[in-house]
């Protein structure tokens, strides 16, 4: 058997295992790792079947699901906190945003809870300029001087702050506020079907992981084995994983099935993030994403993992 | 019967046969929409990914009037125009200059040679930052990122059309007292000029291939932008609505450079 | 008086170790007021000839100068008229021969005009509007040739400039030849293949024989002179005196032969 | 002093005075650094976005020995490498025989221009979503994406060099028999030649710079990949480091190219 | 017996109502075993006939026929020597006279060795393996015409193949076509400047007369053939019927200005 994943470089504890070959062992499957630039194309190639399971942001989540694509969540990596965070200069309070310039990646989970955050304050968004940017080309665009504050997730998030940057409200405040992005992994629903097995022991592996390190997020420092081994498939300096992995909530394979996540509120999430699309007049909302989502192979996973202990 | 266009140059009297030739383009392009339609409809591709012409022209509508990522169609490419063919104008401005230079002078040639081989296979996703960081976020970066694409098609057509002027023309003009200058704008640029357009269409097209690039700077509007906007979202028919707006202008510009051609260089392929 | 001259000038195209010389030793004084053409077989060396004295090739030996400086590349001071016609299709007929006077700095208008009267000159008033592509071959020479004059040098350097006309065109061509030598006083370096051509426009007839391209016969005429003076030109191309000069000339280019065969 | 190559053609003797001339190109070279130096020695930018020369040295030495995002410098060359040679390869195999076709047959022209001119304008960016959906996330996908950047300087040039050949030296073949074919093979081909390197000249810069965006594709290695990864964590240094050696690259196929051309079409710019 | 006819053949370049017709009514039958020279002024449209003849243009009114089927474009059986020599430059001058021989599918070492026959018929044998830019114009001329001869057409189209030669390699050229054309019997046809070429080499000579181009006189001549019966051609243009012809022929094609001026 082959599994095709496809991931990205995102700091997050699976890398470890995929670091490790723990997913080869575990599924007994040939794995091709296959690395994408965002969700957006991680979308693509599993709608093509160029790949089984794949990692990706809550917007290109719903904007699949609201296409009908047929995918489902197996697995939520995590709530993102203050991985990603409006960073502003000169700006004491929400008000003042007014006619300043913001920018942040459109599109990405950060636009989303930029707008989720204007709302919340009361802020039309004609009021404040908002700017498309990708990460590098903000912290270079700060660097100048050109815009007020950026919504953006790390390092530029850290190099704004660095560079003077107050954090105004970060993405733990907005799931608060009822916008919680998060990134997932999905499955093609036909491979899921095919391949209970695989996809049982892919979520095993991924929740153990997570596990361990929400044990003992120390044992990941900056000089762990654990922090080069994922500095070396991401690229990202050994020095800043520790931080990063901070930024996130991430949730251990118990937590899936919760009501916080796969039982009840990922959907839920997904048709919030999916109204505000639609409002945005991006995307059309569903009536209900339950269907893009599977809880039952986090289920089987903590029965394995029980039947072990 | 297809035939080359062998008796054509100087044919006082041309064959009718072939007037349903020109045709034949039309003809491509309804082939290209049946097959597209024939995908949509017997689902070859899921239609997120290649909705039915049927839709996009839905999109093509909905963009048009309603808009589309905060502004309209027409907003849209009016933005995308205006960068493009000023960063055509600043392409020209320099790479023509440019090239004059490689190709006549040696020293030109040291100097600007290494500077255009080293910008020219440049990916415009890595620089980016860089081009923030020095010209801002606001025009003039959009513009920038898509005439350094157009430049080196401009600089080297321009030196590959000097050579097109041969050593007797260039030479005449000398006896004539022609100074370096005028050896340059006299026969030079005039003998240049065929393949300076090839050049010009050749930038064109890459201009156009490098808009969404540079709309990732801070654009709020710009066909790049909707394009990225929409292909984020998955909104796939607004993203092909896009492509072909983009090609629709792009094939524009391209005939109004054939009409140019024709009209204001008829020696072309003479002599 | 200026003169441009060629002192002992050898060519090699390529390499100078490679095969023989293109041209060798060849010296050459081309004063105003003179009218030097040169013959010989094709292959000879004349166009080569024409090169160095236009300043478009450097010697391999020897020195090219113009009143004594040397010559280091093309100059107003001698204009050419090609081999190949070397005129400039991106513009029209007119604009071809309005060049040099426009790289003189005169005016658009007196310019068209003078280059209309030249162009009438060769008789081709009627076709200056047209694209040079639209000529046929001796309306293309002709138009390199006006285009030469309208230049108005201190040399005028002319490879074949005559080939492709008629004879009457020919005959017309070589009364204007003479008549603006005589007007300007400059000096013409023609290279021709009708020796009787050369004969009755030369002062002075260099015979060119090949591989190594040399100088091996000189002479000195004055039809021309005689012609400008009034004489009937098919009078004087009937003397025994340029019938016999006609054959001189043509033993000469073909000596070789001559002796070997 | 600067001087017109105008006697440089078939002068048998060439002036010594400008032998210092090929070392401009390095005079140059070494100014761009000096600048670079000084830029980051005194602060004209911050050195997240123009690291030190120094450092980029580092990163180049890292890369090289150690190797970054999974891979060495020389297993992202060869991957890069691969790709966009593979790309010229198609892009030449598709590109040559389809502005032939363009150039000598209106039929052909009717058929292929309008899909060339809807072909090339389309940003990558925009479409990788639908290559991906057709082609999958395999190499076939990123050299596509590579040679479709490609194609339309190959085309346009291929198209403009048919003309350089004379109406006689066509009819000249024709008379003596050429089929349609021959007259291609034995005339236009070698005719276009010149004008199809400049084109392939071209059409090199544009695939290096599609590099990134074709590595944006589920690539493991290559020099696109690891810039991208590099800029994603903004290390800079590699990402510099990165443009450098594409930029290396790219001058030695140029560099290769105009040997070609000096050495097997030796006509150019000559008859 | 094969022929190239045209028939009542008119030609204008541009729209047919502007200005007068370069041909007009020109009618003309070139049967194998033929040598037609056509002599008239510069731009009198002999290049234009040629063309017809050739098929590389079509007439605006007339017919243009090989053995009675219409040429619609270059063919085979018509080789043509241009007036610009239309060499490939791409090609050595050995392959550019081989290249017919290439496309009539005749191997390798044979074509070089018969382009290298052909070379030497015209002179050439030893700038076989040179660059067509490094021979001088007259060298070009003959390669062009080596090249022409090599592809042994049934009619032979030359536009002033021997303009740039020396009188002595024009007479070589001379004695070539004419034992080639009888050997080969195919049909020629000679634009020419020289009155004295056309009366010494053709069966017929043609003047043509210019605005619109006509066929304004024809002559039938034996000079050639005698020439390869052995009789010795200086005798040959010596004789008072040949100088005769010769002054006919030159009145004919400037009878406007004779009756004008
Ligand atoms: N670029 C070149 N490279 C090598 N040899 C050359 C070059 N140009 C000319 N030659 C050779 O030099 C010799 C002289 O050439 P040149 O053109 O001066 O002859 P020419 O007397 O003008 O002949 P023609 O009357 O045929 O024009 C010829 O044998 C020719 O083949
Ligand atoms: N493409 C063209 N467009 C318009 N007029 C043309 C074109 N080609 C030739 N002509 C004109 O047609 C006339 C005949 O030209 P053609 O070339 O047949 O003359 P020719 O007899 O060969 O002259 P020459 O002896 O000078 O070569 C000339 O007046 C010429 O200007
Ligand atoms: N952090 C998630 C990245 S994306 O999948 O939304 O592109
Ligand atoms: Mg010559
Ligand atoms: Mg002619």
């Amino acid at each position: 058997e082959t599994l095709r994943i496809g991931w990205q470089q995102i700091v997050e504890p699976s890398r470890v295992a995929q670091a490790d070959k723990s997913y080869e062992e575990a599924t007994g499957a040939d794995i091709q790792w296959n690395l994408f630039g965002g969700g957006a194309d991680v979308i693509a190639a599993i709608a093509s079947g160029s790949i089984d399971i794949g990692y990706v942001g809550s917007s290109p989540l719903t904007a699949a699901a609201s296409q009908g694509l047929p995918i489902e969540t197996i697995y939520v990596v995590g709530n993102i906190a203050d991985a990603e965070a409006l960073a502003v200069k000169g700006i004491s309070s929400p008000e003042e945003l007014k006619g300043k310039k913001i920018a942040t990646p459109f599109v990405s989970t950060a636009h989303y809870s930029l707008l989720t955050a204007l709302d919340h304050w009361g802020i039309a968004q004609n009021d404040v300029q908002l700017l498309n940017l990708r990460p590098q080309e903000i912290a270079a665009a700060w660097e100048r001087g050109d815009i007020d504050g950026a919504y953006i997730w790390d390092p530029v998030l850290n190099q704004i702050k660095a560079g003077g940057g107050e954090v105004l409200a970060d993405s733990a405040d907005v799931a608060e506020w009822g916008g919680a992005t998060f990134d997932a992994w999905i499955v093609r629903k036909e491979f899921a079907e095919q391949h209970p097995e695989i996809v049982t022991a892919f979520v095993k592996v991924t929740g153990e992981i997570t596990d361990d390190y929400l044990a003992d997020p120390a044992a990941w420092g900056a000089e762990s084995e654990n922090a080069a081994k994922i500095a070396e498939l991401t690229g990202a300096p050994a020095a800043d994983v520790p931080a990063l992995l901070g930024g996130y909530v991430f949730a251990g394979l118990q937590d899936q099935t919760s009501a916080d996540f796969l039982g009840g509120a990922t959907a839920e999430a997904i048709k919030a993030t999916a109204q505000f699309l639609q409002e945005q007049g991006s995307a059309t909302a569903l009536d209900d994403y339950s269907g893009a989502v599977n809880a039952s192979f986090a289920e089987a996973a903590q029965k394995t993992e029980t039947a072990q202990k | 019967m297809v035939d080359l266009p062998l008796t054509e140059t100087p044919a006082p009297r041309r064959r009718p046969a072939l007037s349903w030739a020109p045709y034949v383009g039309l003809v491509t392009i309804g082939g290209l929409l049946l097959l597209w339609t024939l995908a949509s409809a017997f689902g070859w591709a899921s239609p997120v990914f290649l909705p039915s012409p049927g839709r996009v022209w839905d999109a093509f509508l909905r963009v048009a009037t309603e808009g589309y990522a905060n502004a309209t169609l027409a907003e849209h490419i009016a933005a995308s125009l205006w960068r493009v063919f000023a960063a055509l104008i600043a392409a020209m401005v320099v790479g023509v200059p440019a090239g004059l230079l490689i190709a006549t002078s040696r020293v030109g040639r040291g100097i600007l040679d290494p500077l255009i081989e080293f910008i020219r296979p440049l990916p415009p996703l890595a620089y980016l930052p860089l081009i923030i960081i020095w010209f801002g976020i606001g025009e003039p970066s959009k513009v920038l990122v898509i005439a350094i694409a157009m430049l080196a098609p401009i600089v080297i057509s321009t030196v590959s059309g000097v050579r097109a002027a041969s050593d007797s023309q260039i030479q005449a003009a000398r006896t004539f007292g022609a100074s370096r200058w005028q050896v340059i704008r006299e026969v030079m640029v005039p003998a240049a000029l065929p393949s300076i357009l090839t050049g010009i269409r050749i930038a064109l097209g890459a201009g156009w291939t490098t808009l969404v690039a540079a709309e990732l700077v801070a654009a709020t509007r710009g066909l790049g932008y909707m394009i990225q906007s929409a292909a984020q979202f998955l909104v796939t028919d607004m993203v092909i609505a896009g492509i072909l707006v983009i090609s629709a202008l792009a094939t524009i510009s391209e005939l109004g450079l054939r009409y140019i051609e024709r009209r204001y260089l008829p020696w072309i392929g003479k002599s | 008086m200026s003169s441009l001259n060629l002192a002992g000038v050898s060519l090699h195209y390529g390499p100078e170790q490679t095969g023989l010389p293109v041209l060798q030793n060849v010296s050459l004084n081309l004063a105003r007021g003179e009218f030097i053409s040169v013959i010989g077989r094709s292959g000879s060396g004349k166009t080569s000839l024409l090169n160095l004295a236009g300043g478009f090739v450097a010697p391999s030996a020897g020195r090219v100068t113009v009143d004594g400086k040397p010559v280091t590349g093309p100059g107003p001071d001698r204009a050419v008229v090609f081999q190949d016609d070397a005129l400039y299709p991106w513009r029209s007929v007119r604009d071809n021969v309005a060049l040099p006077l426009k790289l003189r700095g005169i005016d658009a208008a007196t310019r068209a005009e003078k280059a209309r009267e030249w162009l009438a000159a060769v008789g081709l008033q009627d076709h200056q509007d047209k694209h040079v592509w639209q000529l046929s071959g001796g309306q293309r020479q002709r138009v390199g040739l006006a285009r030469a004059l309208a230049s108005e040098p201190e040399f005028l350097l002319m490879d074949e400039p005559l080939g492709a006309l008629d004879a009457m065109t020919r005959d017309q061509m070589h009364e204007l030849l003479l008549s603006l030598w005589e007007e300007s006083h400059a000096g013409a370096l023609l290279i021709t293949h009708s020796v009787e051509e050369a004969v009755f426009l030369s002062t002075s007839v260099i015979v060119l024989a090949p591989t190594p391209g040399r100088i091996v016969h000189r002479e000195e005429f004055e039809f021309g002179r005689r012609y400008l003076e009034g004489e009937d030109p098919r009078a004087l191309k009937s003397e025994p005196e340029f019938i016999d000069a006609r054959e001189r000339l043509l033993a000469a280019i073909y000596e070789k032969e001559l002796v070997d065969g």
